[in-house]
């Protein structure tokens, strides 16, 4: 049995305020709630505000590019699949930089958990648009306001068949713990996109204006059914729908890999007899 | 408005014409010919045979190149590669080399197979047999036949001229095998036995359909009879000397087989010529040997997954190609800050972007030894054979872990596609890499980056133990955990960089053939290795003074294991695959020794002997000199 | 397990501490201290200060350097900015340089605004005042305090000593405007008038809500008043100098002028510090000036837009740092192939990898100059000045534009965020560029690499003409289509090739600054330029024959230009903001010599005056000398 | 009024049999069904055997880098929206190597066509598996079957409000021409992934699958409806819907550059007084 102080308590480099202090705290409740220890779990983030997460709680850590979490986290779940590998970042790592990554990793259905702190604006780099801006967001960069239609993550993640498809809001903790843990549980690549009020730079979606749009699904929902997880991904705007969107029970990656089937490949010998074999077979 | 109208034409000055090039013949300009256009026409070859008609020569002889050339999707990979392995199962040397378009039909594409009863470095610069699949071929190949040679080609191609072997191809087999006819009557013209050659072709061929099997067989059979029947032999071969159980293989493959000796078990890769053999080869052996290849969206996911697989302890690898390794470039400084070991391919072909993406260039030393932002050490191995791929690639893996860090392994099409018949490699004797610590080594608190004498700190694997593995790309204190303090951040750099302590203390040595206080001294580095021994051994035959350095570790240098012999050349030349002398430049940064000439090749074609000594007659290009 | 415990914990060896910091102390070690780390401790300074006693000094000053200390999100940027513009306002030379942190909130930043009656070329390296918005500032700062210094802290703050000024801010104005009172107070110390302050307060913080507007000038009157009746006026600087009309300007900035005035129409980017600032310059212009600014989905995007926007005939320009500019480096080669015109700013900053984002280096010289696979020309521009970002921002686009190349502008944090006092850019008189030729000016049919002399084809944009405009990442012909034909291959090269002969005739030659003869050569390359020539200046009051040479464009080389006088040195040093001295190698490689010693930095500070001064007088460390 | 002659007639480098071949044609015919001379056309592709296309037909061509043609494209068009600017390659290209900028060029509406030679297979590269092969698909690169779901464009691309999306084939060459046309002349980013036998590597998709399963869309769909588009754009299988699967009216990402509603930028002069005035904006 894991407890909320194996994974630690550190000061973090968050602004006051940030929407980002509630997802940590969820993360580590998640993780508790699905009994893992420390050193089972591999947090894996690219670089941004939300990006900075792993270093705030006790986890093995993979802190790499901006963008390429999802590819480093799946050659990590490839060479150790006993490990939980959890990718966390912002926006504009997951979407931006990172978009064709993210469209990948939901197409190989690789038992990773990505979650994404989702502000709709780059923190870091102080305040241009991401991909979740909304048009006519106005930053330093977009003074007229963003041109750009946003991306919208979960309804790409349903067409193309995600394993699972949530989304959750940093104001509404014990529910994210919730998600964050089914997402865990999941067996295949799964998607928790994260509202995330950015008081220092996202001025319009803020945390009250979440708030008065974020709502949980209705419990009629059926996850399952495809359809009506796209309509549901499709909307956005006075509501905001909060849940588990969409999930299915493909096989994941892992599975189909004939040499995974024999546990890690991480620490297993070679074998010389099958080289010397594959050598002579040029002769 | 049509600018460039649709002709069929042809000029025996174009050195590959292909379908493609009659687009772009109207931009043929009187630029400098390449060194080995072909500038007999047909007029002058048939002068040149046609004298003669002689019977064919009885006597025996000591080596041979066929080449096979053809359009692409005409199967002139699979003839080669079956006589290639006829050959090299005899008991000869064989060398192989290919020069191919970038498209999947048509164009024309050689495949160049020598085989000798010694051992040959270098591909056989003048065509004994030329097996003309099309006719144009015979246009493009006809200047580099040597005296007394044959042409090969069905009747039905109209070829004509004296020494012309023209065979009835459609009474011998149908349309689709009569590559293997082609096969069977070089096979006649060798003597080599056709049992042999039956085999191949059944072990080659035999997993298609039966019928088909059965037919390529039938094929062969047919070609073989017809050929006694007319007695061509004239190219029979003396008795192999080879020893039992060599190996043919090509470079891609040596590297690939010298990874899974190493012990890699994670390749991650995007398709690209030259590269892809490497992946393709690791991806058959997969299941048998417990190792993951998965082919990603892009280079860049490629390079980052790699990383994450060698992070939770799979000794890892990626290969690309000059313009996918572009897109590496900043994973490279991933590995580099976070001390991830990663062992990275890189096949060169000659840029700049898309270039000419299935010729081969040396052009990419300077990129990669730079590549990637910041400073961090790393190595670089060139080779200059297969052997050296196998054993270059056992050593990237080997200093790749031990010091964790980037290894490159640099090679190129050339190098790639050429088959050699080797020894086979003493596998039981050589170590795989430990990827990582043993947990119980370390100190507790565990710290993934904690500064040591000689820069390398004790790895450990996630999930392994209780120890947490943190690693991060910012600037990091020991534990990994991202910092901002500038003094933490000196002592970090210093750390890294005094790995390179220890990586000069192992540079692998340039090999030096020929004599050992020689006047006339060459420097080559990587796949030239062949063409330059060669070339320095004609002319030790010729009673020169001279002799070869290869360097197959271009990065480091070490001063001390060659300056000396440099210093006391009274000139020296180096040889390189590219337009601006890159190794001579890097040389003379880290030595202050400037090679006095340079002869570069920058065409797409490799240096030959042939080129070499040329070049080493004439005075260099004002091209060239302005460059080196 | 809990590794590292939550704690609150200061040093005083820690460098830049930060509440991040706490997380990592843990992992301090005795490392190598950065070199102007801080070491008086609060007692020390107490006595230091203690004993003196005295009323405030009286005597005018010729300059001062003022340092605002605290969190991010303090608003001390702005009362930096507030106080540099007044400063220069007035006529003094100013001179701000920042030190920031990788976070938004919280940390330890400080923004350094020197203040000069006559020309100043590199900050202040003692604090004269120290404004301290937190306490933590007080502990980071105070061992850089000059002799007679004062620290001005809201008395809130429980700052005690001698020479502390404290003052009660709550009592001027409401929280978020202290640090306008900071402001009003410095200005009283300072001497600089009270309506000068307030109308640069109004033009710069007057777009705010108007209520806010005025409770800022408050602020500030409540302080000049506070002050006043105090009678702080002990740094009262002597009487201006500066000419009207001066421009107050960073690097940044001053590239984004450049480039507006060399005629830029197009800018792609993705956000990375420290280079962002200027497509956020260019996009405050956008509408007036007629350009179009666009952020893109990552770094690969940006490039190849700007490659298609140039091709169409926009002057177009890319800005990125190192790990950004990683992934463009195909692009760069792209560039190169095709010929296409592009201006690239690359701001470094410490790697590999993340690194320091927020820090300053000199580490991408050899990855910049080598990136991209395949050989092709291309030019280096490494500024020294804000005058030198604008001027040489034009000639990048020149050069790029003229000889159809990628043109580098290499700058860095410092260098980016250091604001100057400089004299305006007579820009009527300085002609934009001019992309493409006249369709008028080609003959038919029309080609776009037509095979030259100078190796410049006729560039026609698409659309403009009859004349089809085609461009090839493959190898092509003159037409632009894809080739496979080899001489043509080699005939492009040394087309290309060829431009590096124009290139070579137009080299901006390295500035001396010292002794025609001198003893001791410094070598300096881009952001330096400022502190090298300071410290020169000061080795020359000391008598010493030595003097620097700072080159400005860093690629390629012109050895005529500059070899002579290194000759002639006793001792030539090449002074760098690296681990490995790539500028010095660099140097070796091209022209042979090698400089005699380095001096570099590598702990994410700019080099100084100070630590010149220092290094040259201590024998190299083992670090440095195993490295250049 | 511009003819077929127009736009030349050149040998290509393509296998005997492969689509690539049509859809050649049907661009050409297309283009002359526009009336839009070779000038005022700029086709810009990747690396690919479809991204060799713009060499076979008279126009200004941009071939640039594999997987960036969009952004290349994009930049051109930003610098001269007078320029027709159409988009070749390959489906590798397109949804692999350049997924990011897929999602991206979408996002934006930029009024560029985008053509996908859809082979479903890598075809230069000698027949590895692409962003579109099917499970199971086996190559040299993929012996045991591919792992991935394929990736679909065309459900993103609706999922996303892209401009036009239509799905053609290179059998159905007339469909194909009208297909084309409609996306050159709407204003907007337009999609039009085109099935496309490949025969040396592609032996399942082969032309006779796909004629069988290619079925033009009812003429009763309602292209503006964007829940029937997303239902259509999922079906893959004994039945793929051939023609105009979506279209919106949404502005173009140029039309909200002030600065381009003076025309395009190329040629524009310098106006140095603007210069003067910014600068002294620092003093
Ligand atoms: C290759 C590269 N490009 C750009 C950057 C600069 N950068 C760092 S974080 C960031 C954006 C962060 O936005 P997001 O991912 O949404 O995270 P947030 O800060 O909002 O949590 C950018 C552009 C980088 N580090 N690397
Ligand atoms: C950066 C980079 N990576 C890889 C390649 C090699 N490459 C060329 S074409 C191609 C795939 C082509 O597939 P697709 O786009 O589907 O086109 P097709 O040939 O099937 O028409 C690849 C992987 C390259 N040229 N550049
Ligand atoms: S900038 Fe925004 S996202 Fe980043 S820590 Fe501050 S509030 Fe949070
Ligand atoms: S390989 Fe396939 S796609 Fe390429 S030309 Fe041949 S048939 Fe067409
Ligand atoms: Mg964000
Ligand atoms: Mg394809």
């Amino acid at each position: 049995m894991s407890t909320i102080e194996d994974y630690g308590t550190y000061e973090t480099a968050w602004c006051p305020g940030c929407g980002n202090h509630s997802i940590l705290q969820a993360v580590k409740k998640a993780l508790v709630a699905s009994d893992l220890s420390p050193r089972d779990v591999l947090l894996v983030s690219g670089i941004g505000q939300a990006a900075k997460a792993p270093h705030y709680l006790n986890a093995n850590v993979f802190n790499g590019l901006h963008g390429r979490a999802l590819p480093a986290a799946t050659g990590a779940k490839l060479a150790n699949p006993e490990l939980t590998v959890i990718v966390e970042g912002g926006d504009g790592c997951n979407y931006g930089e990172g978009g064709n990554h993210f469209t990948s990793a939901i197409r190989r259905n690789i038992d990773l958990t990505l979650l994404v702190h989702d502000n709709q604006v780059y923190g870091l780099t102080k305040g241009q648009a991401s991909p979740m801006s909304q048009q006519g967001f106005v930053t330093k960069a977009q003074p007229d306001g963003v041109f750009s239609r946003p991306f919208n993550p979960l309804a790409v993640a349903v067409a193309l068949n995600a394993g699972f498809v949530a989304r959750g809001f940093s104001g509404y903790i014990d529910d994210l713990v919730e998600l964050i843990r089914q997402a865990i549980a999941h067996p295949g690549f799964s998607l928790v996109d994260i509202l995330q009020p950015c008081p220092s730079f996202n001025k319009v979606n803020t945390f009250a204006w979440y708030k008065q749009r974020a709502k949980p699904l209705s419990s009629d929902h059926d996850p399952t059914d495809q359809d009506a997880a796209l309509k549901i991904a499709m909307q956005w705007g006075d509501s905001i729908p909060i849940g588990v969107i969409y999930k299915n029970d493909a096989p994941t990656f892992e599975s189909y890999f004939p040499t995974l089937k024999q546990g890690p490949i991480v620490g297993r010998s070679v074998d010389k007899g099958v080289v010397q074999d594959i050598m002579m077979g040029f002769a | 408005m049509v600018l460039i109208k649709k002709e069929k034409a042809h000029s025996s000055s174009t050195f590959f014409a292909s379908r493609l090039l009659v687009i772009v013949l109207a931009c043929i300009f009187p630029g400098r010919p390449v060194k080995n256009a072909i500038t007999t026409t047909a007029k002058e070859r048939s002068a040149l045979y046609g004298c003669a008609g002689k019977a064919l020569r009885k006597m025996e002889r000591n080596k041979v190149n066929v080449t096979i050339g053809g359009e692409a999707g005409q199967g002139l990979v699979t003839v080669g590669a079956l006589l290639a392995k006829g050959l090299h199962r005899c008991g000869y040397d064989v060398f192989v080399t290919q020069s191919y378009m970038s498209r999947v039909r048509g164009g024309n594409n050689a495949y160049i197979v020598s085989g000798a009863v010694d051992p040959i470095h270098a591909q056989l610069e003048e065509i004994d047999i030329l097996v003309a699949l099309d006719a144009e071929s015979v246009d493009i190949y006809s200047g580099s036949l040597a005296k007394g040679s044959m042409i090969v080609a069905d009747e039905a191609l109209g070829v004509d001229g004296e020494r012309v072997l023209r065979a009835p191809f459609k009474d011998l087999a149908e349309n689709r095998y009569h590559n293997i006819v082609a096969l069977g009557l070089i096979g006649c013209l060798l003597g080599l036995d056709h049992p042999t050659l039956s085999s191949i072709v059944h072990d080659t061929l035999g997993h298609k359909k039966p019928e088909m099997a059965e037919k390529n067989l039938q094929a062969l059979e047919a070609a073989y009879a017809w050929g006694n029947g007319k007695s061509i032999n004239g190219f029979k071969l003396a008795a192999p000397k080879g020893a039992d159980g060599r190996l043919l293989m090509n470079g891609n493959e040596a590297i690939a087989l010298g990874c899974l000796s190493a012990g890699v078990k994670f390749c991650a890769f995007y398709p690209m010529t030259p590269s892809t053999s490497i992946p393709l080869a690791l991806t058959a052996w997969a299941k048998r040997s417990g190792l993951v290849v998965e082919q990603v969206e892009d280079e860049i996911g490629a390079i980052n997954m790699t990383l994450g697989a060698s992070y939770a302890g799979a000794p890892s690898m990626v290969a690309t190609s000059g313009g996918g390794f572009a897109l590496m470039t900043e994973g490279v400084s991933l590995a580099g800050m976070t001390e991830v070991p990663i062992v990275i391919a890189v096949a060169q072909r000659p840029g700049p972007a898309t270039g000419l993406p299935t010729r081969t260039e040396q052009g990419d030393l300077e990129f990669v030894l730079h590549s990637g932002h910041g400073e961090f050490p790393r190595v670089l191995f060139a080779p200059g054979s297969p052997e050296e791929c196998f054993h270059l690639a056992r050593a990237a893996f080997d200093l790749a872990e031990r010091y964790q860090i980037p290894a490159f392994i640099l090679t190129d099409q050339y190098l790639a596609d050429a088959y050699r018949s080797i020894p086979p490699f003493d596998v039981s004797a050589y170590p795989p890499v430990k990827a990582g610590s043993s947990p119980n080594s370390v100190e507790a608190p565990y710290k993934r980056y904690r500064i040591t004498k000689d820069g390398i700190s004790p790895r450990l694997l996630p999930g392994a133990s209780e120890h947490l593995v943190v690693i991060d790309s910012d600037e990091h204190c020991e534990f990994g955990h991202i910092t901002e303090d500038l003094s933490i951040r000196v002592a970090m750099m210093d750390k890294r960089m005094r790995k390179m302590d220890g990586i000069m203390s192992e540079v692998a040595p340039p090999e030096l053939f020929g004599d050992e206080k020689p006047e006339l001294l060459l420097l080559a580095w990587g796949s030239t290795k062949g063409p330059v021994f060669e070339a320095v051994r004609k002319l030790k035959e010729e009673g020169a003074s001279v002799a070869v350095l290869h360097f197959k570790q271009v990065w480091p240098l070490r001063e001390d294991q060659f300056l000396p012999m440099l210093e006391r050349a009274k000139e020296v030349v180096c040889v390189e695959g590219n337009a601006t002398g890159q190794f001579g430049k890097l040389l003379r940064r880290e030595t202050g020794f400037r090679p006095h000439r340079c002869i570069l090749r920058y065409d797409g074609l490799q240096l030959t002997p042939r080129y070499i000594l040329e070049a080493l007659k004439k005075p260099a290009s004002p091209e060239t000199a302005r460059r080196s």
